[in-house]
């Protein structure tokens, strides 16, 4: 008894220094990729992370069982949390810093949709951006009605996502593996070209998409809570945008920790075998595929708000390659991984100037690279376990 | 709808036909020795394109003025590198994969074409923007009943059937086509029996990438302009007509191509707003046959049903 | 073995691809309890039959009755869950999996897969995976002690004695009335296979209707485990009785036991 | 597994120390980083931003709009009686409407920027207006064209210099119509930018008398256009009206000819830029004609000591036609800083109350919608593969002539 109590003691003394030090180290990062100007230190903090997650993970792999590391896996969603959540708050009226956090995390919120489907299902979608896309157009067409509620209106975007990709399941349904793919990049072209030439959504020059407004908050205008505080109008949609993000991760982590995901892991992995033990492969890939639509769909609609004005090419294929790539750079099938490939494809950018013109060249080598070198990307996935560390 | 129009829609309909066609064959033979779905083919073909354009560049300056001369001289060009650039992708890309996840195959050779794509765009002097490819075929109209045409599209038109007449032999009569055949059906077979594998795997994407090539220069030849951005479109046409067609079949890449281009014609033709509306036209459809027939239209049946 | 209806009956199935007449009318029956051995050369139609049988492949003619009920032509999922479950001649577990993952695939049919019991209710949840996790245990120790220590390891860790334990337990789990076993012995040693089959006989204990049909080279086996055997050639059915009795017939000695019997004794 | 630790615990322990090294250690080392000042610049630097195409098919134009811009700069720091020392800070929208909404919401909502000067293309500026008026942004276009960009809304922080399609398309319609042509067919892009070109200049066509015989709205990236062009040639118009950027209108020009349409071709200040040349050999780029607002550069005394000083300031590129009004954008808006200070607000309102301000392209008064009015409209025409302006041209002096109407 005596052991098991002071084991418990050190567990939960090991618990709670990983939190504050991983919750310190995730903000401290955050700040600095967020402010530093110096292209040098931006670089120095990329190598560190990934030098960081290397180390970590040789460590995860080689002493699962240790107190400290499942300390701080245990921990680490709040930390991740609490330091976004701090950062938000740093950054209470800066524009900029805001909406790179917003766009990050909108970003997440596809990426945990493409997760579902390409990670768990095994169902190729190589028109996520289509689906964003529907999202965006059904927030620019929806808020022109002024009674209808903003939160119904990210409801409805995910909505129409996934009805219309039921239209697509037919065909993906019936093609066979990697062939289903050609099924949605032919979609996507159809769906960008389609809003490019058709007049009653802008057509090619796109359309203005009102601001949210959530409980009577209009976030288009900046918001003075007292002299001298002042509120970026961004920062409500941070708080929506963590809201979505964090919703969304937990959603696709009760999955996984469910039949629902290992179902969903057996229809990827063999479809034959799993035929022979009752599995309802439609049904599954169907689930997957439209709660996946869904939750880019009000990822979406977010989005088109945030930015008030939407047009085509956001929504291209290239568009959705990139949107592939954040889940590729962070291990396909790793909910953790759609973290780090999303800061990498979304942030980077936009903190080294330098390759802003050179981006889409460097991830798609990079891309390129892992895949000979390390083919199960960064972060490779683990094992499921049903609940939280430490119980199985 | 007058005779003049409908006659210039199909004999354009008819280039389109034949450069998807080409596409679409490299595609299929790819599929078939490797099950891989090399979507860095229509870059490489856009590669091709531009090797083209370059070779030309300096003809003139050296004294080759006969545009016979020029138009070999450039095709040589635009072959070599393209079959060059097929062979490195296959060598150092493609073959590394072998048993990796089919996902693994399809998004590197994705990102393959994006890499290609970027870098002319970058990397080219002036890369992003169109290039005037040099009309080396004469230029006259020829006129039957009310039908104006230009020789050069006829001739364009010629010779890419001539081609691909040409790659139907080469695979129906000769050893090397003989052993992609014999690899496409049973790999395991064919090794056992002397087939040296790696040799016939990239030995198809020698053959596959000179057909894009062919491509390429039949599509800078008749729209006289080359762009970075031209292989994208190509590659995921190619691609859908060897799916509806039937993929690893030439037959069925053909007729696939035929089709797509055709709704593309029936789409401008019909379509009652914007002849813009024929890709989503076509588009819609293939997605439709690829519902109904998802092994496509020669294909072969599989009998595994989960 | 009272009962005098079969448990499962073959009518007449056939099965064509293209020129290859892959089963030709094949009848045969298997009781409650009993293990019936099917026998015959490469390329026989042994492995197709399972297919057939297990909704893989959908008979060109015949038909199959489980307890009298048709069940020729339904999709795998519904074959699975009137209780015949199957081993593969080549493993099919995902090595990245863990054991008891790979057990719970075997297991769908118990599962609830409701999107509250799963993502809401975490404590029912929580009870029913302690309910399958001891389930899954308790089979797997009488395989191998180890296994349902390290239940919860990727099944790539285990070598291919485990994993053919591991794919026997999976189709045992769903506690199934027909088990099909495709060649359990393959890439195995004598002692083994023997080791393995005594563990099957062994779950039998508990579940004394279940009948067993298993495809197997090994003669000695056959004939230790089988109570009856199946012969079959060319797709077709050339004998059925007992071991001696199949062993001594001219026909299948003609077709079969001339070059493998000599090889295995 | 569940619940127990194994034999791990010494080694847990042992490693505990370790890695909470490095974890602290990482953490200094960020910390530093922070620590460091971020926003290191003196105080009398004030940043400008240029936002337009610096890569793309539009890409020189925006190349040619920046360094001019940049040269207002370079000659206004080396004026030792100016108060602030000034940056420009250079944005790629890429002549994309996605791309150029972010890039504007990044200058825009980085507070160090005083002032920008945005966009060529239309269809990126009309995206962007709001994102400006969002953020207090005061702005000086100097090359979209399409009215609705000053006209649409009531933004204070929107100026243009360069004037609006509207003015190009009337002078464009009377031009033509006095060559003799008396029919148009009309291709246009489906942007506002081509959608505006055809609604403006059908009208004042149609006024002028000239007669439209068929109008086709084609997508910015289409490449084939066998369809409107082989009806366009059954249509057997006088002249083909395209209303569209330079990229498209390479490709429509290409098949022209094989598609047996013989009309005269005629832009708008949309092909007026290299990218069209370098798409089309000499022989088809010869004799197209294209507007564009304002005086031909050299013909203003300002204008010719910008032509000048960019010759002399040694830039790669040429100032392409765009150049002096971004010149003159960014003079003005310098001269203002140097009044009121780099204050958004104080710039903006100073901005909407400038009248007759003296440039290279002349004087500068901003009407109550942000918007100046140049009355002059010039037009251009391709001849041995340079744009020419038409006065100075061979076709003006009769030794070359457009294509005969049918």
């Amino acid at each position: 008894m005596s052991v098991t109590t002071r084991n418990g003691m050190r567990d939960r003394m090991f618990a709670a220094f990983a939190l504050v030090a991983t919750t310190l180290l995730c903000f401290a990062f955050g700040r600095a990729l967020l402010t530093v100007n110096d292209e040098r230190i931006v670089v120095a903090l990329l190598v560190t992370l990934a030098a960081g997650i290397v180390l970590a993970e040789r460590r995860v792999t080689r002493a699962p069982d240790s107190a400290l590391v499942r300390g701080a896996v245990s921990t680490a969603p709040a930390a991740v949390l609490l330091a976004i959540v701090a950062l938000i708050l740093v950054f209470h009226a800066n524009h900029f810093a805001l909406l790179l956090i917003c766009t990050l995390l909108i970003y997440v919120t596809v990426a945990l949709g493409l997760h579902l489907q390409f990670g768990y299902a095994g169902v190729l979608n190589f028109a996520g951006a289509a689906f964003f896309g529907i999202g965006c157009y059904t927030a620019a067409v929806l808020t022109q009605l002024a009674w209808l509620p903003h939160p119904v209106v990210m409801v409805l975007g995910g909505v129409f996502a996934a009805l219309i990709g039921l239209a697509l399941l037919p065909p993906v349904l019936r093609t066979r593996g990697h062939y289903a793919s050609v099924v949605t990049i032919a979609f996507g072209v159809l769906f960008t070209t389609f809003l490019e030439i058709n007049e009653t959504f802008g057509g090619a020059q796109g359309m203005h998409v009102a601001g949210l407004s959530l409980f009577g908050f209009d976030m288009t205008r900046n918001i003075r809570l007292s002299p001298g505080v002042t509120l970026s109008f961004y920062f409500g949609y941070a708080v929506v945008a963590l809201l979505l993000a964090v919703g969304a991760f937990a959603l696709v982590t009760r999955i996984e920790r469910s039949w629902i995901g290992l179902t969903l892991d057996a229809v990827r992995l063999d479809e034959t075998r799993s035929a022979c033990f009752g599995i309802d492969l439609a049904r599954w890939k169907i689930f997957a595929f439209c709660l996946g639509n869904f939750i880019i769909g009000v990822a979406g609609a977010l989005f088109g708000m945030l930015m008030s004005f939407i047009a085509p090419p956001n929504f291209s294929f290239s568009a959705s390659l990139m949107l592939v790539a954040i889940i590729i750079l962070g291990g396909i099938g790793n909910r953790w991984g759609v973290l780090l490939g999303a800061t990498l494809i979304v942030l980077v950018p936009e903190r080294l100037q330098t390759i802003q013109e050179y981006r889409v060249l460097l991830f798609a080598a990079l891309i390129v690279g892992l895949l000979l070198i390390r083919p199960n990307g960064l972060a490779p996935r683990r094992m499921r376990r049903y609940f939280g560390e430490g119980s199985a | 709808m007058d005779i003049a129009f409908v006659s210039q829609i199909v004999v354009s309909g008819l280039i389109l036909a034949v450069i998807y066609a080409l596409v679409a064959v490299g595609f299929t033979l790819f599929v078939g020795v490797f099950n891989v779905l090399n979507f860095s083919h229509g870059d490489v073909l856009m590669f091709g394109a531009f090797a083209g354009f370059t070779a030309f560049l300096p003809l003139a300056g050296l004294g080759v003025t006969s545009p016979f001369l020029q138009l070999v001289l450039v095709t040589i060009a635009s072959v070599t590198c393209t079959i060059a650039l097929g062979l490195i992708v296959a060598r150092f890309f493609i073959l590394p994969l072998k048993g990796a996840p089919l996902l693994n195959t399809l998004l590197i050779t994705l990102m393959l074409a994006t890499v290609i794509r970027e870098g002319v765009r970058l990397f080219y002097p002036r890369g992003s923007n169109p290039k005037s490819f040099p009309a080396l075929l004469p230029t006259d109209f020829v006129s039957i009943g009310a039908i104006n045409v230009r020789v050069d599209t006829i001739m364009l038109i010629f010779a890419g059937l001539a081609i691909i007449v040409a790659t139907g032999a080469l695979i129906e009569r000769t050893r090397f086509g003989l052993a992609i055949r014999a690899v496409a059906q049973d790999e395991e077979t064919a090794r056992c029996m002397g087939v040296n594998y790696r040799l016939v795997v990239l030995g198809a994407f020698a053959l596959g990438s000179g057909l894009a090539a062919c491509a390429a220069m039949i599509n800078g030849l008749y729209y006289n302009e080359v762009n970075y951005s031209m292989g994208l479109m190509l590659a995921i046409i190619g691609f859908c007509s060897a799916i509806i067609g039937g993929l690893g079949n030439i037959a069925g890449a053909i007729l696939g191509a035929f089709i797509f281009a055709g709704l593309q014609i029936v789409g401008s033709l019909f379509m009652p707003f914007s002849s813009a509306y024929s890709d989503v036209f076509a588009f819609a459809v293939i997605l439709v046959l690829i519902a109904l027939k998802p092994t496509g239209l020669i294909g072969e049946r599989v009998s595994e049903r989960v | 073995m009272t009962n005098e209806a079969p448990l499962f009956e073959s009518r007449g199935l056939s099965k064509r691809f293209g020129g290859l007449q892959a089963l030709a009318d094949v009848s045969f029956s298997v009781r409650r309890g009993e293990i019936l051995g099917l026998i015959g050369p490469n390329g026989s139609g042994k492995t197709t039959l399972f297919n057939v049988v297990t909704g893989i492949y959908r008979p060109d003619g015949g038909a199959a009755l489980l307890d009298g009920r048709e069940i020729g032509g339904l999709r795998a999922q519904a074959i699975y869950r009137a209780g015949v479950t199957r081993t593969f001649q080549r493993c099919r577990l995902s090595t990245e999996l863990s054991i008891f993952d790979e057990l719970m695939i075997g297991a769908h049919k118990d599962l609830d897969l409701g999107f509250m019991a799963n993502i809401l209710h975490r404590k029912a949840f929580r009870a029913a995976f302690e309910e399958k996790r001891e389930q899954a245990r308790s089979l797997l120790a009488i395989f191998s002690a180890e296994l349902a220590q390290r239940m919860f390891e990727p099944i790539a860790r285990f070598p291919m004695i485990d994993r053919r334990r591991i794919e026997i337990c999976r189709a045992l789990i769903s506690r199934p009335r027909l088990l099909l076993l495709d060649e359990p012995s393959a890439g195995m040693t004598h002692d083994e296979t023997r080791q393995l089959m005594d563990d099957i006989l062994e779950t039998r204990r508990g579940n004394p209707e279940l009948a067993v049909v298993i495809i197997e080279h090994e003669m000695p086996v056959i004939e230790r485990v089988s109570d009856r055997c199946v012969v079959f050639n060319y797709g077709r059915k050339i004998a059925e009785g007992s071991y001696r009795e199949v062993a001594s017939d001219p026909q299948v000695q003609e077709a079969y036991l001339g070059t493998r019997h000599g090889a295995a004794a | 597994m569940g619940g127990h630790h194994g034999n791990n615990d010494k080694n847990g322990e042992r490693n505990m120390l370790k890695i909470s090294g490095i974890w602290l250690g990482a953490v200094g080392v960020l910390g530093l980083a922070l620590a460091a000042p971020s926003e290191g610049w003196a105080k009398d630097q004030v940043r400008l931003a240029y936002i337009g195409p610096l890569t793309g098919p539009l890409s020189s134009v925006g190349i040619g709009a920046r360094n001019s811009i940049e040269l207002a700069v370079r000659q206004r720091n080396a004026d030792p009686d100016a108060t602030y020392e000034y940056v420009l800070e250079a944005f790629d929208d890429e002549c994309k409407a996605d791309v150029g909404l972010r890039v504007a919401t990044r200058a825009a909502a980085d507070d160090g920027i005083v002032v920008g000067f945005p966009h060529y293309c239309s269809a990126v500026a009309i995206g962007a207006v709001g994102t400006y008026n969002r953020f207090e942004l005061p702005v000086v276009l100097w090359g979209a064209v399409l009215p609705d960009i000053t006209y649409g809304n009531d933004y204070k922080e929107i100026h243009r210099v360069n004037g609006t399609m509207i003015n190009q398309n009337e002078h464009a319609a009377n031009f033509v119509v006095d060559q003799g042509y008396q029919t148009w067919a009309i291709i246009h892009d489906t942007t506002d930018y081509g959608r505006a070109h055809n609604e403006y200049f059908s009208r004042f066509l149609t006024e002028a008398g000239g007669e439209i015989v068929g109008t086709f709205g084609v997508t910015a990236d289409q490449q084939d256009f066998s369809s409107e062009l082989a009806q366009i040639a059954s249509l057997r118009p006088d002249v083909l009206y395209f209303g569209g950027q330079a990229q498209l209108g390479v490709r429509i020009r290409a098949q022209m000819e094989r598609l047996g349409v013989t009309a005269q071709f005629q832009g708008t200040s949309g092909i007026l830029s290299d990218a069209y040349l370098e798409g089309l050999p000499p022989a088809l780029s010869e004799g197209t004609l294209a507007f564009l607002e304002g005086a031909p550069v050299d013909q203003l005394p300002g204008g010719a000591a910008f032509v000048a000083a960019y010759q002399e300031a040694g830039f790669g590129e040429p100032f392409e036609a765009y150049g002096p009004f971004a010149y003159s954008a960014a003079s003005l808006a310098i001269d203002l800083i140097e009044e009121v200070g780099p204050d958004r607000i104080a710039l903006r309102d100073a901005l909407n109350g400038v009248s007759g301000y003296d440039s290279a392209i002349g004087e500068i008064t901003f009407d109550e919608s942000g918007q100046n009015t140049v009355a002059v409209i010039s037009t251009y025409v391709v001849q041995d593969g340079q744009w020419t302006v038409w006065e100075d041209s061979d076709y003006a002096s009769g030794l070359r002539s457009l294509r005969q109407p049918n």
